[in-house]
């Protein structure tokens, strides 16, 4: 059994998440509001340290006074404690959605569609290679047909549409099963975590 | 009133798009400074939120509410996690840091791992070779479960190949038919609010 | 049986999920207390990292940056144990950062068993400069002056009083990066380090990401692409030494099998009870 | 180490995606044009989970349990959360006229409050305004796993009959997804990760696979110019399936500059 005062909390935590297995229980309630309020505390602070002190607070103390702007907007954010001052939270809501809805343009435009159709176009591969060169195209077009919506799925349009919805489907059974190891490893280590760290009946480390 | 927040998004929205195509020192660094203080206006959106859980949990306390006691401890570690967080600071070798370590990691991490229950559960439940789409599904998940691990290599050596084929051909046609997909949709429900033809974000749809 | 056709199936159908539960949890613990051992074949990927740090001339610097916070740890940890021992065996000098401010005490404790195992020493063999927020901010200034960025390491010492730090100002010093990254922080140690300043680059990810970087594999961007737990078990596996990964593996290929034999099982349920002659609509 | 400041205006290298874009934007005003001169004439196939969304909402007001919306842990830079706002002041709407119970946890603070904002928007249009409940709308934490406590917390507590799922998602996804399954909620999601559709696609009624989410932000506004936005993608989508061919075909003839000119930096 460990020693440490940390690793004995750790351990009861981790086990009132598991309860949550059997059903909702009065522990898992417990560890769910601790854990609401000690992240919700933790980014207030990690923002605190990390933002308002050096881009505001000491900003303003060594005299740049252009931090005053991201101070107002940020104060104005707050008029929504109250419905009569809900308004003026507007003019800071709409410059932040105008920034990131300005990142998005270009930002989707180069990784999602130029990146992607660049990489689509590289040539078929010799031999058997070309087979599944061609079958890459064949499920990319058809998924492009399922996705489709100014004309309805009958026809050409209509098989191809059910070929891209078989395509999805593979591609869905292959992120499932992917998937599948990446929990189990967590899974695996928070046993370990138990087992070993905690009441010590797994040897290594 | 919400022709001034409309002006103002559409100024930073073209501004951010613009940044993108100019290389010039003078525009990246406007970059860096807008982007500085959506991350104070981000902040006290925070506090905001903050704020609100606070009250909330804090009238289900003096409600003497169903669960207060549960309401109550989110206040104590929302509370002292802030404070101690923002006189403190927040790195490995505080207090902060020690709460960190012992109750908000291994909470995450054990959350995280109950995916590993859920996930088996949901593919028992769902993976049915009802019709051809499920049957799909179903087959490509379990070859790239068993595929993927050592077992599968003593079964058949053929399995590690097939799931990278199952990986480059048909998971990457239908991953790239739907990221150029979603790519346009991005960049045009990103357009829309900056042109203004989408205002539903500052309330009116 | 024949009183009651399909009364074991039907059961079957209908049971409850806490038994999956109790399966995957006794399938999980069961290999940890009592390990087989199956055979772990290391993938060209891992191997091609593991070829890579073998390339680098000894007594050499290498900069990893190990980029991930506790909860995935399990899939991160015993890769940077794996590749750090390497690192020592092969007598380089990494120094390490990390971008992530609850990432520290998961450095101190990889470099704990790694250093022990290797018997390595800090400041002799290799530097631990801590955490700095910024992530794509602090790789840009990686290529241009690091103990700018970092003027004290983790401990408190000033860097340039460090004399493994004596040679190391930017990219350019270091013949390899590792950076071990549960997070897009990855791209940009491949934007930044592997392409704008040309240096070779190995990587490490959680299962789930690694296929996204396959592409930067062929493109020659990165040298290897080490993948989750199985990954950190095929490169201890290089290394002739048995880890969290390795260990881990067991449990594994039980639960996969669990898994499926439950998916198989609920099949020939559905089969047996005739519920695959009814048309139910698609899951999309 | 000084690096030489860089002092172009324009970065040739991203002509080609400034020549998309401009494209694109060609597209979407030829097609508001097509909109506005015949509203009908715009055919957009429909979407089968959003039928279904207006069913679910009527169930949950039979019931006289509370509708659940979760608008993913995407912050503002996701597009996917833009959606989940305009789908979230539909659904309020719809909610408001039926008279049911809406909860809207949100992982964002920013999000928070623009949906807060809509929200009442939607009462107000609704005349109900006296029917919303303030606080409905409610920041939980910005801590993937901590939201995820605290949402599954409420689905075994309150026990919504409704739970929809409209934008970004990552791990949490199968973790709502099967809590939501196991209290018998219906249950319809939209998330544009492609990784974690399938979870979605296992566990809820419907889904809206990938830019079908942001088609619904479109659909359900009706509104034709809304729709004309549809269109333009799609016959951008057109066009780089073409291009995509064309290239193919002209680089195994020996021309390989198609592909070039598609090159980003």
């Amino acid at each position: 059994m460990s020693h440490d005062v940390g690793t004995w909390i750790a351990a009861i935590l981790t086990l009132c998440v598991f309860s949550f297995l059997y059903r909702d229980n009065p522990l898992y309630r417990f560890a769910e509001h601790l854990f609401v309020g000690a992240s919700a505390g933790y980014l207030l602070a990690v923002q605190y340290q990390n933002v308002l002190r050096p881009n505001v607070i000491e900003k303003l103390q060594r005299g740049q006074f252009l931090a005053i702007i991201p101070l107002v907007l940020g104060i104005l954010i707050l008029g929504r404690a109250w419905e009569r001052t809900s308004g003026i939270a507007r003019w800071s809501l709409a410059f932040y959605v105008g920034i990131y809805s300005g990142i998005a343009v270009p930002s989707y435009l180069q990784a999602q569609i130029f990146a992607q159709v660049a990489d689509a176009l590289k040539p078929f591969a010799p031999g058997w290679g070309a087979v599944s060169s061609a079958l890459v195209l064949l499920g990319f077009l058809s998924v492009l047909a399922y996705f489709f919506f100014s004309a309805p799925h009958k026809g050409v349009h209509g098989i191809a549409a059910r070929l891209g919805i078989w395509f999805l489907m593979v591609a869905f059974g292959a992120s499932f099963g992917y998937t599948v190891m990446a929990r189990v490893s967590l899974l695996i280590a928070r046993m370990q975590f138990l087992m070993r760290d905690w009441i010590g009946i797994l040897p290594g480390a | 009133m919400r022709f001034g927040p409309l002006v103002v998004t559409f100024l930073t929205g073209t501004t951010l798009i613009a940044i993108f195509f100019i290389p010039h020192h003078a525009a990246q660094e406007t970059q860096s400074v807008i982007l500085e203080w959506a991350d104070v206006v981000y902040t006290f959106a925070l506090i905001l939120g903050s704020i609100a859980l606070w009250m909330s949990h804090q009238k289900k306390v003096f409600q003497r509410a169903e669960g207060w006691f549960y309401s109550a401890v989110t206040l104590v570690a929302l509370t002292g996690v802030t404070a101690l967080g923002v006189v403190q600071g927040v790195s490995g070798t505080t207090l902060v840091g020690q709460i960190y370590d012992s109750v908000n990691a291994p909470l995450a991490s054990t959350m995280f791992s109950l995916l590993a229950f859920f996930i088996a559960s949901a593919a028992f439940r769902a993976f049915r070779a009802r019709n051809v789409e499920a049957t799909l599904l179903l087959v490509t998940a379990i070859v790239m479960m068993i595929g993927r691990v050592s077992i599968g290599e003593f079964v058949w050596s053929g399995f590690p190949p097939l799931t990278e084929w199952l990986l480059d051909v048909p998971n990457l046609a239908a991953k790239r038919a739907v990221a150029i997909g979603v790519g346009l949709g991005a960049v045009s429900t990103a357009l829309k609010i900056i042109l203004g033809i989408d205002r539903s974000y500052l309330g009116r749809a | 049986m024949a009183a009651e056709p399909n009364g074991f199936w039907r059961r079957v159908l209908a049971i409850d999920r806490r038994w999956i539960f109790v399966l995957i949890g006794v399938g999980t613990a069961l290999p940890l207390l009592f390990p087989v051992n199956l055979p772990v074949t290391p993938s060209p990927r891992v191997q091609a990292a593991y070829n890579a740090i073998e390339a680098v001339p000894e007594g050499s610097l290498v900069l990893m940056s190990l980029d991930y916070e506790p909860d995935i740890m399990a899939e991160l940890q015993p890769m940077s144990i794996a590749v750090l021992r390497h690192c020592f065996r092969r007598h380089l000098k990494p120094i390490i950062l990390t971008l992530y401010p609850a990432g520290p005490r998961l450095v101190e404790m990889a470099l704990a068993i790694a250093s022990e195992a290797e018997g390595k020493r800090n400041y002799d063999d290799y530097v631990f400069l801590g955490y700095k927020s910024g992530n794509q901010a602090v790789v840009l200034g990686l290529g241009e002056n690091i103990k700018g960025l970092f003027p004290r390491d983790f401990y408190g010492a000033a860097t340039d009083t460090i004399s493994l730090m004596k040679r190391a100002n930017s990219f350019a010093d270091f013949p390899l990066l590792i950076n071990l990254s549960g997070s897009t922080i990855a791209d940009y140690y491949i934007r930044i380090g592997a392409s704008r300043y040309h240096r070779p680059m190995i990587l490490g990810a959680t299962a789930v990401m690694a296929t996204d970087y396959y592409p930067y594999l062929s493109s020659g961007q990165i040298l290897g692409l080490i993948g989750g737990m199985k990954g950190a078990a095929e490169y201890e596996r290089l290394m002739g030494i048995v880890g969290d990964g390795r260990r881990g593996m067991d449990a594994q290929s039980l639960v996969h099998l669990i898994v499926v034999i439950l998916v198989l099982l609920g099949n020939a349920a559905l089969f047996a009870t005739g519920g695959l002659k009814r048309r139910v609509g698609g899951g999309a | 180490m000084g690096e030489t400041l860089d002092t172009r205006w324009f970065d040739p290298n991203r002509l080609n995606m400034l020549v998309g874009l401009l494209l694109f934007i060609t597209f979407l005003a030829i097609n508001i044009w097509r909109a506005r001169r015949s509203p009908d004439g715009l055919y957009i196939r429909p979407i089968a989970g959003l039928k279904a969304l207006d069913e679910a909402i009527g169930r949950a007001t039979e019931m006289g349990r509370p509708v659940l919306f979760i608008p993913g842990i995407g912050d503002m830079s996701e597009v996917g959360t833009l959606a989940a706002i305009t789908i979230s002041s539909k659904v309020a709407r719809r909610v408001a006229e039926l008279g049911c119970d809406l909860r809207i946890p949100c992982y964002d603070p920013v999000v928070t409050a623009l949906i807060d904002g809509t929200t009442r928007e939607a009462y107000r249009e609704a005349n109900r305004a006296d029917a919303f409940r303030p606080g409905c709308v409610y920041y939980v934490s910005a801590t993937q796993f901590a939201y995820v406590a605290s949402v599954t917390g409420t689905m075994m507590r309150d026990r919504p009959a409704t739970n929809i799922y409209m934008g970004a998602f990552y791990a949490e996804s199968l973790f709502l997804a099967e809590t939501g399954n196991l209290t018998g909620a219906i249950q319809i999601a939209g998330c544009d990760q492609v990784t974690q559709l399938p979870f979605f696609v296992c566990s809820c009624d419907y889904t809206l696979l990938g830019e079908e989410l942001y088609a619904a932000s479109a659909y359900l506004g009706r509104e034709p110019i809304q729709l004309a936005t549809i269109a333009a993608q799609d016959w951008a989508k057109a066009l780089a399936a073409g291009m995509i061919v064309l290239a193919i075909i002209l680089s195994a003839l020996g021309h390989p500059w198609l592909g070039r000119l598609l090159k980003t930096s």
